[in-house]
C-alpha cells in the first residue's frame, strides 16, 4: 500500500463525515473503532517504515495547483514517523477514555476531523498543504474548546484561534516569500519542503524568514512570551481536548521548527540560538514557578507543558545529533505524558467537579490506582530514569551543553523546578490528611479509565528503558538532515557549529 | 456638405456588443411581456431572467479575445470578458434568490428583472470599453438601476440608503466626469489607449504635473466610491444594510469587479507611466480600508453590517493586488473576486433565508449576532454551512477564499512588497474575531428564543443556490488551478 | 481675449460652488441640484477643451453628461417623492436611522 | 557467573513487583517472607561474586542491552562486578536482608505492609543498579531510583498532616520526602553537568573508556568535572549545605532509615568518589577541597547531635558526621580506607538505627530520649545491639569502627593536613559523648517513661535474631582490614601511611581513643544516673544555636523556600497576568476600541459621508502631492 499515508490522513475525514449517519447511541464506539482503525494503521506504516533509511518513505506526489506550485505531497521520515503515530495513538485513548455525555457524537466527529488535521501537518511535504492542515486543526479545536468547556470557554477558544491564527499568517507570508525566491532562482513554482531544501539563502532573507516562521511555530509551541492562550485554552477545555491539544497540537509547532526553520535556515538558526536558548530557559524556569503558584491542577500541568517545551525547543538548537533527537523524542515523551497527566485531572474533575488542590488532599489514601499512575506519571514528567521523560531531557541536556554549559545549567535546572511544583501538586492533592468529607466516598478509577491508561503507562516504561526502537529512526533522520544543513550552510560560523556526527548509529552496536 | 456617414457592419463588429445587446433586449422583452400579460408570477420572470443571462453568457464566452468594436469604442480584451463572465455568473446566483417561499415586494414588479437586466448591461458596457464616455454611461446605467433595485425592497431603511447611496453616487459621478474632463484636457482625448501613448511624451512636463495629479485624484475618487474604500465607503454599511440581503450580497461583487476593471485600466496606465503616486495613493488607501473596516467590523453587532464591512475589507484588501501593477496582481483581483463570490453570496443568501417581516430579535437589525445563537440546534446543516462560508471568508484553507487570498499575498511578495503581504495576513487575522463570532453564536451559544423561523424563507432554489455556494466554497481547491490559468491567461493576453 | 483657462477656471469655480453645496445644504432638493451644478461644471469644461482641441469628443461627453444628468434627475427625484411619502420631510439631518 | 551477576541484580526486582501486586491489598504476611527470601538469594549471589572475584580477581562485565543512541552517544545497560562493586553489592544486599526480616516485624501492624516492600525491594534494586552499572547513565539511574524510593519511603506516612515547625522540626513526611527529592534534584543537576563534560570531552559514559582518556584532558576539565560529580555526591550524602533533608529524612519507617538513610543511600556519594578515583586523583584542588568538606561536615553533624533530643535524629547526625569521615579519607586519597569505613558504618550504623526502631516500636513511636530511660529492664537485647553498635562508632576497639576511623584519621595526619586530623580526632570525642549520652538517657537511669504512660516491651525473638549478622559485623568486620584491603586495592590505588606515621601510629591511636573514651565517660557521668537537665546551659545561645540545626532549616525556608514561593506567586500574578497577558489583551482591546471609535465616523447622516468623501479627496490629493514631491 503506497498511499497509506493518503489513507491515514482521509480516513479519519471520511470517517467523520460518515458519523454524521452514526446514531448517537453508537457515536462513542463508532470513534473508538475508526481511531483504533487508524491506529492500527499507522502501527502498520511504523512496521513497513524502513529504519534504515533516513530520507522520505511513503512518498505521494500529485500536482494539484501547478502553476502556482502547490502539489498534493506526503511523505514521512524519522521525525514525523512516530508524530503521527503518537497523534493516532493519542487520539484513540482520548475518545476510549473520554466522559463527555453531551453531544457525544458531534465531539467524535470533531475528533476525527482534528485527527485528519493532524496526522495531515506531520506527513505533508508541500508548505501548501501542510498550511492548509496546520490552520484546520484550529476550527475543531475552537470548537471543542467552546463548546464543552468551562466557564471561560468562548474567550480561551477565541483567544486560542486568533492568536495561532495571527502568527500562522506571518508564516505564510514567510512561505510565499520562500516560493518567491525559488522561483526566482530556479523559474518554476514549488511549494515542495523537499525542494525548498535545495535553496541556498543569502543570511539576510535567512533572518527574515527565520522570524516569519518563527513567529507561527513559536505561537503554537507556545513559547514564552507568546504562551498565554495556553492556560486558558487548558483551563477551559474539556478532558479530551486538553489530551490532544498537550499531545499533539503542541509538537506541531516544534515539528515545525524541525521541518522548516533548521533545514531551510541553517545559518539564521545558528545565529538565533542564543535568543532562543534565552526564550527557552525564561519558559523553563518561569513557567515552572509560574506553575508552582498555580491553585488549579490543571493549571499547573497546563504551564508544566509550558515549560517542558522549552526543553524541546532548547534541543532543537543544540545543533547536533544528540540534541535534536533528544528534542523529536522529548516531543513524543511529552505527548504521551502531558496527555495522560491531562486526563488524569479529567478523571479528579469528572468525580468532583472542581480542580483547585485545595479541594483534594489524602486522595492516596482513598484512589490508590489513581495515585500509582499519577505518581508513575509524575515521575515522567520530572525525568526520572527509564521512564520515557528522562531519555529526550538527557538528550537535550547533553546536546546543549555542547553549545553553552551555562545555558544548559539554566535550563537543566528544569529537573529541580520541575520537581518542585509537580511534587507539591502531588503532596497537596494526594498526601496529608483527608480533610474534605465528599473526598472520602470518591471512586477508584473505573475499569475503563484503568485500561485508558495502561497503554501509557506501559509506553512510558517501554520507552524509557529500551527507546531504541523508536530513537534510532529518529536519529538517523536527524543525522541526515544535520549532515545537509553542515554542507549547505553558507558562513563558517554554522558550520562549526553544527555538528554531523561522523559515527554511525550501527558503528558501535552492542559488543 | 457633409459626406454621408458609410459605415459598414462588419467594421461595427457589432458581435462585440451581442453580450450587452442580448441583456438590454431581454429586459425590453420583460417590460413588453408585462405588458401583455401583467399577472405572471415572479417564477416565470426569474427564470426568463435566467434564460437571458445564459445566452449573455453564452454570447460573452462566445467573444473573440481583443477585439474591437463599434467605432472602436468596444474593446473586449481579456479583463472585459472575464469580468463579464464573472458579472453574468454572479448575477445567476442571485436571480434564483428571489424564489423565496414568503412575498417580497420588489419581486412581484416585473420590472425589478428588467432594471436587474438593464443594470447587467451597464456593467458591461463598464467593463468592456477604454472609452471613457461609455465607462461613465455603463456606470450610470448601472448605478441608477441599482440605485431603483434598492428602493424596490419597500422598507423605510431601503429609502434611506437608496437616497444615500445615490446622492454620494451622483457626487462621485461628478467626480469622475470631471476627472474625465481633466485628463482630456491633458491628452485630447478620452481612449485610454490614446492617452496613454500622448500622456507618454508629455510626463516629464512639470507644468502638467498638477494636471495629471486632479485627473488621477479625482478618477480615483469616483473609483474608490464604487469599491467603497475609506474614507469613501461611509454608504457602503448602511445601503447593504438597508438593500435586501442577496441585493447586498451582490452589491460587494458585481460593481466592485466592474470598478476594479475600470480601475485596471485607469491607474494601471498611470502606474506604467511612472506616476508612483498613483500607486502610493492606492497603496495607501487599500492598507486603510482594510484595517479600518476591519476594526469597525469587529464592532457591529449585526451579521449583514458586520458583512458589509468585512466586504470593504476585502475590497481594500484586493486593492493592494491593483497597486502592483504587475499580470499577477491584475490576475488576483479577477481570481479573488471568483472565489470571493460564492462564499459571500452563500453567506448573504445565509441571511436572506432568515429575512422575517418583522424584527423580532432587535428593533433596528435584521439580523443581529443573537438570531444565529445555538443555530447548531436549530438546523444543524445551515449552521455548518454558514460556519464555512465565515472559515472561507477569513481566510482559513482550504476554504475558497483562502486561495485568492494567497495569491494576492504572493503577488505582493512577488512585486517586492513583502510589507504589503505582512499588513493583508495580520488584516485577517483581526478579521477572523468577526467571523469566529458568527460562529461562537452559532455553535457555542444557547438558542435565545424558541425561534421556530430561523430558516423562515427557504425554498428549494434557496437550498440549490447556497448548496452551490457551499460546494463551489469548499472544492475549491479542485478548480483554482483552471481558474488561475484561464484568468492569468486572459489578463496577461490583454497586456496588464 | 478668453482663453482656455478662462473657462477652465469657470468651470472649476462652478464645480467647487456645486462641491460646497453639496456639502453644506441639508435640503435633498437642493443637494441634487448642487449635483447638477458639479455636473454643469464639467460640460463647461468638455465643451471649452473640445474646442481647445478642434475635437468633436469632448462635446459628446458633455452630450452625454447632460443626458446622463438627466436621468439622475428622474430617478432620483422618484426615491425623493417616495421618501418624502414616508418621512414627510426631505431635511437629510432625519435620514440618520442607519449608522455605527 | 554471568547469571548471578542478573540474580543478584534482578531478585530485588522480582520482588518489587511480586509485592507491587499486592500493593493495594490489606497485609499478607508472605509478601514480607517472599520479598525477604528474594533478598536473600540477591545477598547469596553477591556473596558467590565477592568470593569469585575475591579468588579469580577478575572483574565481570556484562552488557544486558542497548539503552539510548543518538549522534555519537552510545549508552549501554552494561553492569560490571569488580572489588569495588561487589564490596557494595554484598554490604547493600546484606543490610537489605537484614532489614527486610527486621520490617517483617517492625511493619506488623501497618495497614500498607505490601506496599512498604514493594518500595523498599525497589530501593534495593535501584542501588544495585547504582552500585553494579559500567557507565555513567547507569549509575545515574540508580541514582534517581534510589531518590524516589527514598521519597516513597520517607513519605511513607503521607496521610500524617502538616504540622508547625516547632511541633515537628521535619513538618510532615510528605514534606521531608519532598524536600529529600528536590535537594537531591540540585545536586543531580551537578552530577548530570558532570556526566556531560565527561561525555563531551572523551565521548564516552563508559567508566573504563573516560577512565582511559582522562590523561590526555586538561586540567581545568577536569577539575570541572569532578566538581560537578561531587557535587552530585554531596545531595545523596547529604553534605553541607545540602544536608538538611537526611535528619528529616527520619519521618520515613526507621527500616527506611536504617537502610537508605544510614547504610546504603547516603553512601552513594562517596562511592561515586571512590568509583571515580582516577579522575579524583588527578585533580588534588577537589579532593582537597571533599576532604575539608567532609572534615568540617564531620565536626558540624557531631556538634548538632551533641543537643538533640530525638533518638533518629542523633543517629541522622551521627550518619551525617561518618559520611563526612569517609569523605574525609577519600579526599586525601585513602580510597580504600572510605570503602572500609563505608562498609562497618553501614553494618554498626544499621544496626543502631534497628535498635532505635525496636525502642521506638516499644515506646509507640516516641522518639524524645529525654522521655525515655531505663528501658534496659525490659529491652535488654536492644539495649546490647545498641551498645555493640554504640561502641563501635565511638570507635572502641576492637569494634569495626575503631579500625575503619582509626584509619582516616590517621591518613589526616600522614598527609600533613594537622588541622583535619585535630578536628577529625575532636570529632571522635564527640561522636563518643552523643552515642553514650543516647544509650544511656535510654537505657539507663529513671525510668521516665512511665509517667507518661508508655508500657514498652521487647521487640518479636526473630527479629531479634536478624539483626545479629549485623552485630556480629560491627564487632568482627575490623578484624578483616587487612585481607579488605588486599582485595580492594586490586582495583583501588594503594595508600600506605608513610614510615614517620607509621612510628606514631600507636600515638595516634592513643589520642584518638581518649578522646573516645573521655567522650562515653563524659556522658556516663551526666546521664547514666538519670536525665538532670541543665536549664542556664539549654537557655545559652550556642545550645539553642545547635539545637536548632544553626537555624540553617529556618535560614532555608526565610531564604529560598519562601522567596521561591513568593516570586513564582509574582511571576503569575504580575508578570503573567498583568503584563505578559495582558499586553495581548490590551491589543485585542486597543483593536476593538479602535474599531469602536472609527464607528463614530458612521454617523448615518449623509452629510457627514459627503464631508467625509471630501475630505477623502483632499487627503488623497495632499498624498499624492507630497508623494510626488518626494518621489518625484
Amino acid at each position: 500500500m503506497d498511499n497509506i499515508l493518503s489513507v491515514l490522513v482521509f480516513l479519519p475525514a471520511l470517517a467523520g463525515l460518515l458519523g454524521f449517519v452514526v446514531n448517537k447511541e453508537s457515536a462513542r464506539a463508532y470513534g473508538i473503532t475508526v481511531a483504533a482503525i487508524e491506529f492500527l494503521l499507522s502501527l502498520w506504516l511504523w512496521v513497513s517504515f524502513d529504519t534504515n533509511n533516513a530520507g522520505m518513505q511513503f512518498v505521494e506526489l500529485i500536482p494539484l495547483i501547478p502553476d502556482f506550485g502547490v502539489s498534493y505531497y506526503l511523505g514521512v521520515d524519522g521525525i514525523s514517523l512516530f508524530l503521527v503515530v503518537m497523534t493516532t495513538l493519542m487520539t484513540l485513548i482520548g475518545i476510549a477514555s473520554m466522559s463527555i455525555t453531551e453531544n457525544v457524537k458531534n465531539m467524535v466527529v470533531t475528533l476525527l476531523f482534528l485527527e485528519m488535521t493532524m496526522v495531515g501537518v506531520f506527513v505533508a511535504l508541500d508548505a501548501i498543504v501542510f498550511y492548509l492542515f496546520w490552520e484546520l486543526s484550529l476550527v475543531p479545536m475552537l470548537y471543542i474548546v467552546g463548546a464543552w468547556g468551562g466557564p471561560l470557554r468562548v474567550y480561551a477558544a477565541i483567544k486560542f484561534f486568533l492568536y495561532t491564527f495571527m502568527g500562522s499568517l506571518v508564516m505564510l507570508v514567510g512561505m510565499l516569500f520562500v516560493a518567491y525566491i525559488y522561483h526566482n532562482v530556479t523559474g518554476v513554482w514549488s511549494f515542495a519542503i523537499t525542494d525548498w531544501y535545495a535553496l541556498v539563502l543569502p543570511i539576510d532573507y535567512q533572518l527574515w524568514l527565520f522570524a516569519a516562521f518563527f513567529l507561527g511555530f513559536a505561537i503554537k509551541v507556545p513559547m514564552f512570551p507568546f504562551h498565554t492562550w495556553l492556560p486558558y485554552a487548558h483551563g477551559q477545555a474539556p478532558t479530551i481536548g486538553s489530551v490532544i491539544l498537550a499531545a499533539v497540537l503542541l509538537k506541531m509547532g516544534t515539528y515545525g521548527f524541525v521541518r522548516f526553520s533548521l533545514p531551510m535556515f541553517p545559518d539564521a538558526s545558528v545565529m538565533m540560538i542564543t535568543p532562543i536558548a534565552v526564550l527557552s530557559i525564561i519558559m523553563v524556569i518561569y513557567t515552572a514557578m509560574v506553575a508552582y503558584a498555580q491553585k488549579d491542577m490543571k493549571q499547573v500541568i497546563a504551564y508544566s507543558s509550558v515549560s517542558h517545551m522549552g526543553i524541546i525547543m532548547i534541543g532543537m538548537f543544540a545543533m547536533n545529533a544528540e540534541g535534536i533527537s533528544g528534542s523529536v523524542f522529548q516531543m513524543l515523551s511529552h505527548g504521551i505524558v502531558s496527555g495522560a497527566l491531562f486526563m488524569l485531572v479529567g478523571v479528579i474533575y469528572d468525580r468532583r467537579h472542581t480542580k483547585l488542590m485545595s479541594e483534594f488532599g489524602g486522595l492516596a489514601a482513598i484512589m490508590p490506582k489513581y495515585a500509582l499512575i499519577f505518581g508513575i506519571m509524575l515521575m515522567a514528567s520530572v525525568g526520572l530514569p527509564l521512564t520515557i521523560g528522562f531519555v529526550g531531557e538527557f538528550l537535550v541536556l547533553v546536546g546543549f551543553y555542547e553549545v553553552s554549559p551555562v545555558m544548559t545549567i539554566l535550563a537543566g535546572t528544569s529537573i529541580i523546578v520541575g520537581a518542585v511544583y509537580m511534587l507539591s501538586v502531588y503532596k497537596k492533592s494526594f498526601f496529608g490528611p483527608v480533610t474534605k468529607e465528599e473526598n472520602k466516598t470518591l471512586k477508584d478509577l473505573t475499569p475503563k479509565e484503568l485500561w485508558s491508561f495502561i497503554p501509557l503507562v506501559a509506553i512510558v516504561v517501554w520507552l524509557g528503558v529500551y527507546p531504541k526502537p523508536v530513537l534510532q529512526p529518529i536519529d538517523n533522520s536527524v543525522k541526515a538532515m544535520l549532515a545537509f544543513m553542515d554542507e549547505k550552510a553558507i558562513t563558517q560560523e554554522a558550520k562549526d557549529i553544527i555538528k554531523v556526527p561522523h559515527v554511525s548509529a550501527h558503528a558501535r552496536e552492542v559488543k | 456638405m457633409f459626406e454621408p456617414i458609410k459605415v459598414s457592419l462588419e467594421s461595427l463588429n457589432l458581435v462585440t456588443l451581442a453580450p450587452m445587446l442580448a441583456a438590454v433586449a431581454g429586459g425590453l422583452l420583460i417590460l413588453v411581456i408585462d405588458l401583455i400579460n401583467g399577472k405572471l408570477h415572479k417564477s416565470f420572470y426569474v427564470m426568463l431572467t435566467m434564460l437571458i443571462l445564459f445566452i449573455d453568457l453564452g454570447a460573452t464566452l462566445g467573444l473573440t479575445l481583443n477585439e474591437r468594436g463599434f467605432f472602436n469604442v468596444m474593446l473586449e480584451d481579456g479583463v472585459a470578458i472575464v469580468s463579464q463572465l464573472l458579472i453574468i455568473v454572479a448575477s445567476m446566483l442571485f436571480t434564483p434568490l428571489a424564489l423565496t417561499s414568503k412575498r417580497f415586494h420588489e419581486y412581484s414588479y416585473p420590472e425589478f428583472f428588467a432594471l436587474f437586466l438593464f443594470m447587467v448591461a451597464g456593467f458591461q458596457f463598464m467593463v468592456a470599453s477604454d472609452n471613457l464616455i461609455l465607462v461613465f454611461v455603463g456606470l450610470e446605467t448601472a448605478s441608477l438601476s441599482l440605485y431603483t433595485l434598492i428602493a424596490l425592497h419597500n422598507r423605510s431603511n431601503s429609502y434611506e440608503a437608496a437616497v444615500k447611496y445615490f446622492t454620494m453616487g451622483a457626487l462621485a459621478a461628478g467626480f469622475f466626469a470631471m476627472g474625465s474632463a481633466v485628463l482630456y484636457a491633458l491628452t485630447g482625448t478620452i481612449e485610454l489607449a490614446q492617452a496613454a501613448e500622448v500622456l507618454a511624451s508629455r510626463i516629464d512636463n512639470n507644468a502638467l504635473v498638477l494636471t495629471v495629479l486632479g485627473s488621477s485624484v479625482l478618477l480615483m475618487v469616483a473609483m474608490a466610491f464604487k469599491l467603497s474604500l475609506f474614507p469613501f465607503h461611509t454608504w457602503a454599511p448602511d445601503v447593504y444594510e438597508g438593500a435586501s440581503a442577496p441585493l447586498a450580497g451582490y452589491m460587494a461583487i458585481v460593481p466592485k469587479i466592474a470598478a476594479f476593471a475600470v480601475s485596471i485600466r485607469i491607474f494601471g496606465m498611470y502606474i506604467d507611466l511612472g506616476v508612483e503616486w498613483v500607486r502610493e495613493m492606492i497603496l495607501l488607501l487599500a492598507v486603510v480600508t482594510m484595517t479600518i473596516a476591519n476594526l469597525m467590523a469587529l464592532v457591529q453587532e449585526d451579521v449583514k453590517r458586520m458583512l458589509a464591512y468585512s466586504s470593504i475589507s476585502h475590497a481594500g484588501f484586493i486593492m493592494a493586488a491593483l497597486a502592483l501593477d504587475t499580470t499577477e496582481g491584475a490576475a488576483g483581483i479577477f481570481l479573488y473576486y471568483a472565489l470571493f463570490m460564492f462564499t459571500n453570496l452563500g453567506a448573504f443568501a445565509m441571511l436572506w433565508i432568515s429575512r422575517h417581516k418583522v424584527r423580532r430579535f432587535n428593533a433596528r437589525f435584521d439580523h443581529p449576532y443573537e438570531k444565529f445563537a445555538g443555530l447548531i440546534h436549530i438546523m444543524p446543516m445551515g449552521a455548518v454551512i454558514m460556519a464555512l462560508f465565515m472559515l472561507s471568508l477569513a481566510g482559513v484553507p482550504p476554504f475558497s477564499v483562502f486561495w485568492g487570498k494567497i495569491y494576492i499575498m504572493q503577488a505582493a511578495v512577488n512585486a517586492g512588497l513583502v510589507w504589503l503581504a505582512i499588513v493583508m495576513g495580520l488584516n485577517s487575522a483581526i478579521s477572523a474575531y468577526y467571523y469566529l463570532k458568527l460562529i461562537v453564536y452559532m455553535f457555542l451559544k444557547e438558542p435565545v428564543k424558541d425561534v421556530d423561523t430561523v430558516y423562515y424563507n427557504l425554498s428549494k432554489p434557496l437550498m440549490a443556490v447556497i448548496g452551490l455556494a457551499a460546494v463551489a466554497t469548499v472544492g475549491a481547491v479542485f478548480y483554482v488551478e483552471p481558474l488561475i490559468s484561464y484568468v492569468y491567461f486572459m489578463i496577461s493576453a490583454s497586456g496588464y | 481675449m478668453i482663453g482656455l483657462s478662462h473657462y477652465l477656471i469657470v468651470s472649476a469655480v462652478l464645480f467647487s460652488i456645486g462641491l460646497i453645496g453639496v456639502l453644506r445644504r441639508r435640503n435633498l432638493l437642493m443637494l441634487f441640484f448642487a449635483t447638477e451644478v458639479m455636473l454643469n461644471a464639467v460640460n463647461i469644461a468638455f465643451a471649452a477643451i473640445s474646442h481647445f482641441y478642434g475635437d468633436l469628443t469632448g462635446q459628446m461627453f458633455a452630450f452625454f453628461v447632460i443626458a446622463i444628468a438627466a436621468s439622475e434627475v428622474a430617478v432620483g427625484l422618484g426615491i425623493l417623492i417616495v421618501l418624502y411619502k414616508k418621512h414627510g420631510s426631505l431635511d437629510l439631518d432625519n435620514l440618520a436611522s442607519m449608522r455605527g | 557467573m554471568e547469571k548471578l551477576v542478573y540474580i543478584a541484580l534482578f531478585a530485588p526486582l522480582v520482588s518489587s513487583l511480586f509485592a507491587a501486586l499486592f500493593g493495594m491489598m490489606p497485609k499478607k504476611q508472605f509478601v514480607g517472607v517472599v520479598t525477604s527470601i528474594l533478598l536473600g538469594i540477591s545477598f547469596v549471589a553477591s556473596a558467590i561474586l565477592a568470593h569469585y572475584v575475591y579468588t579469580t580477581e577478575e572483574a565481570i562485565k556484562v552488557t544486558l542491552m542497548d539503552w539510548i543512541g543518538a549522534g555519537d552517544l552510545h549508552i549501554p545497560f552494561g553492569f560490571v562486578v569488580d572489588q569495588v562493586s561487589v564490596t557494595m553489592m554484598t554490604v547493600v544486599t546484606l543490610v537489605s536482608t537484614v532489614v527486610h526480616v527486621y520490617s517483617n516485624g517492625y511493619m506488623d501492624h501497618d495497614k500498607s505492609f505490601n506496599r512498604f516492600f514493594s518500595y523498599l525491594s525497589a530501593f534495593v534494586f535501584s542501588m544495585m543498579v547504582l552500585v553494579m552499572s559500567d557507565n555513567f547513565a547507569g549509575l545515574f539511574i540508580g541514582w534517581e531510583g534510589v531518590g524516589v524510593c527514598s521519597w516513597l519511603l520517607i513519605g511513607f506516612w503521607y496521610h500524617k498532616p502538616d504540622v508547625s515547625r516547632e511541633e515537628n522540626p521535619s513538618i510532615s513526611p510528605s514534606w521531608a520526602a519532598n524536600e529529600a527529592f528536590i535537594m537531591n534534584r540540585i545536586a543531580d543537576l551537578g552530577m548530570l553537568v558532570g556526566l556531560f563534560i565527561v561525555y563531551w570531552n572523551t565521548g564516552s559514559l563508559q567508566y573504563d573508556e573516560v577512565f582511559a582518556q582522562l590523561p590526555h584532558l586538561s586540567g581545568s576539565v577536569l577539575n570541572a568535572a569532578a566538581l560537578a560529580l561531587f557535587i552530585g555526591a554531596m545531595g545523596k550524602s547529604a553534605q553541607f549545605p545540602l544536608h538538611t533533608w537526611l535528619t528529616d529524612a527520619m519521618e520515613g519507617p526507621t527500616p527506611v532509615s536504617a537502610l537508605i538513610h544510614a547504610a546504603t543511600m547516603v553512601t552513594a556519594g562517596v562511592f561515586l568518589v571512590i568509583r571515580a578515583n582516577p579522575l579524583f586523583s588527578m585533580t588534588p584542588e577537589i579532593s582537597y577541597f571533599i576532604a575539608v568538606l567532609g572534615t568540617f561536615v564531620a565536626f558540624f553533624a557531631a556538634s548538632m547531635a551533641l543537643v538533640n533530643r530525638d533518638l533518629k535524629r542523633i543517629i541522622a547526625f551521627s550518619t551525617l558526621s561518618q559520611l563526612g569521615y569517609m569523605f574525609a579519607a577519600a579526599g586525601l586519597g585513602a580510597y580504600w580506607i572510605a570503602l572500609f569505613h563505608l562498609a562497618a558504618h553501614a553494618f554498626f550504623k544499621a544496626l543502631l538505627f534497628l535498635g532505635a526502631g525496636n525502642v521506638m516500636h516499644a515506646m509507640d513511636d516516641e522518639l524524645d530520649i529525654f522521655k525515655m530511660g531505663g528501658l534496659k529492664k525490659v529491652m535488654k537485647w536492644t539495649y546490647l545491639y545498641m551498645g555493640l553498635a554504640s561502641l563501635a562508632l565511638a570507635g572502641i576497639p576492637p569494634f569495626a569502627g575503631f579500625f575503619s576511623k582509626d584509619a582516616i584519621i590517621e591518613t589526616a595526619f600522614n598527609e600533613g593536613t594537622y588541622i583535619l586530623w585535630a578536628i577529625l580526632v575532636v570529632t571522635a570525642g564527640m561522636t563518643a559523648f552523643y552515642s553514650f549520652r543516647q544509650v544511656f538517657l535510654t537505657f539507663e537511669g529513671d525510668e521516665r517513661y512511665k509517667k507518661y504512660g508508655f508500657h514498652p516491651h521487647e521487640v518479636y525473638r526473630y527479629v531479634l535474631i536478624a539483626m545479629s549478622p549485623l552485630a556480629i559485623l560491627a564487632v568482627i568486620a575490623g578484624f578483616f582490614k587487612g585481607s579488605f584491603e588486599a582485595f580492594v586495592t586490586e582495583l583501588l590505588p594503594e595508600y600506605h601511611m608513610s614510615e614517620h606515621t607509621h612510628h606514631l601510629a600507636w600515638l595516634l591511636g592513643l589520642v584518638v581513643l581518649a578522646f573516645a573514651v573521655g567522650g562515653i565517660v563524659l556522658a556516663y557521668k551526666k546521664y547514666a544516673k538519670g536525665l538532670k537537665r541543665d536549664e542556664a546551659l539549654e537557655a545559652t545561645w550556642y545550645y539553642k544555636l545547635l539545637a536548632n540545626q544553626y537555624y540553617i532549616p529556618n535560614l532555608y525556608e526565610e531564604f529560598i523556600s519562601k522567596p521561591y514561593a513568593m516570586i513564582s506567586d509574582i511571576f503569575w500574578n504580575r508578570v503573567d497576568m498583568k503584563i505578559v497577558d495582558a499586553t495581548v489583551d490590551g491589543i485585542a482591546k486597543f483593536l476593538y476600541g479602535t474599531g469602536d471609535g472609527a464607528r463614530r465616523m458612521q454617523t448615518g447622516n449623509l452629510s457627514n459621508y459627503l464631508n467625509w468623501m471630501a475630505v477623502g479627496a483632499v487627503l488623497l490629493l495632499a498624498v499624492a502631492a507630497i508623494s510626488a514631491a518626494i518621489i518625484g
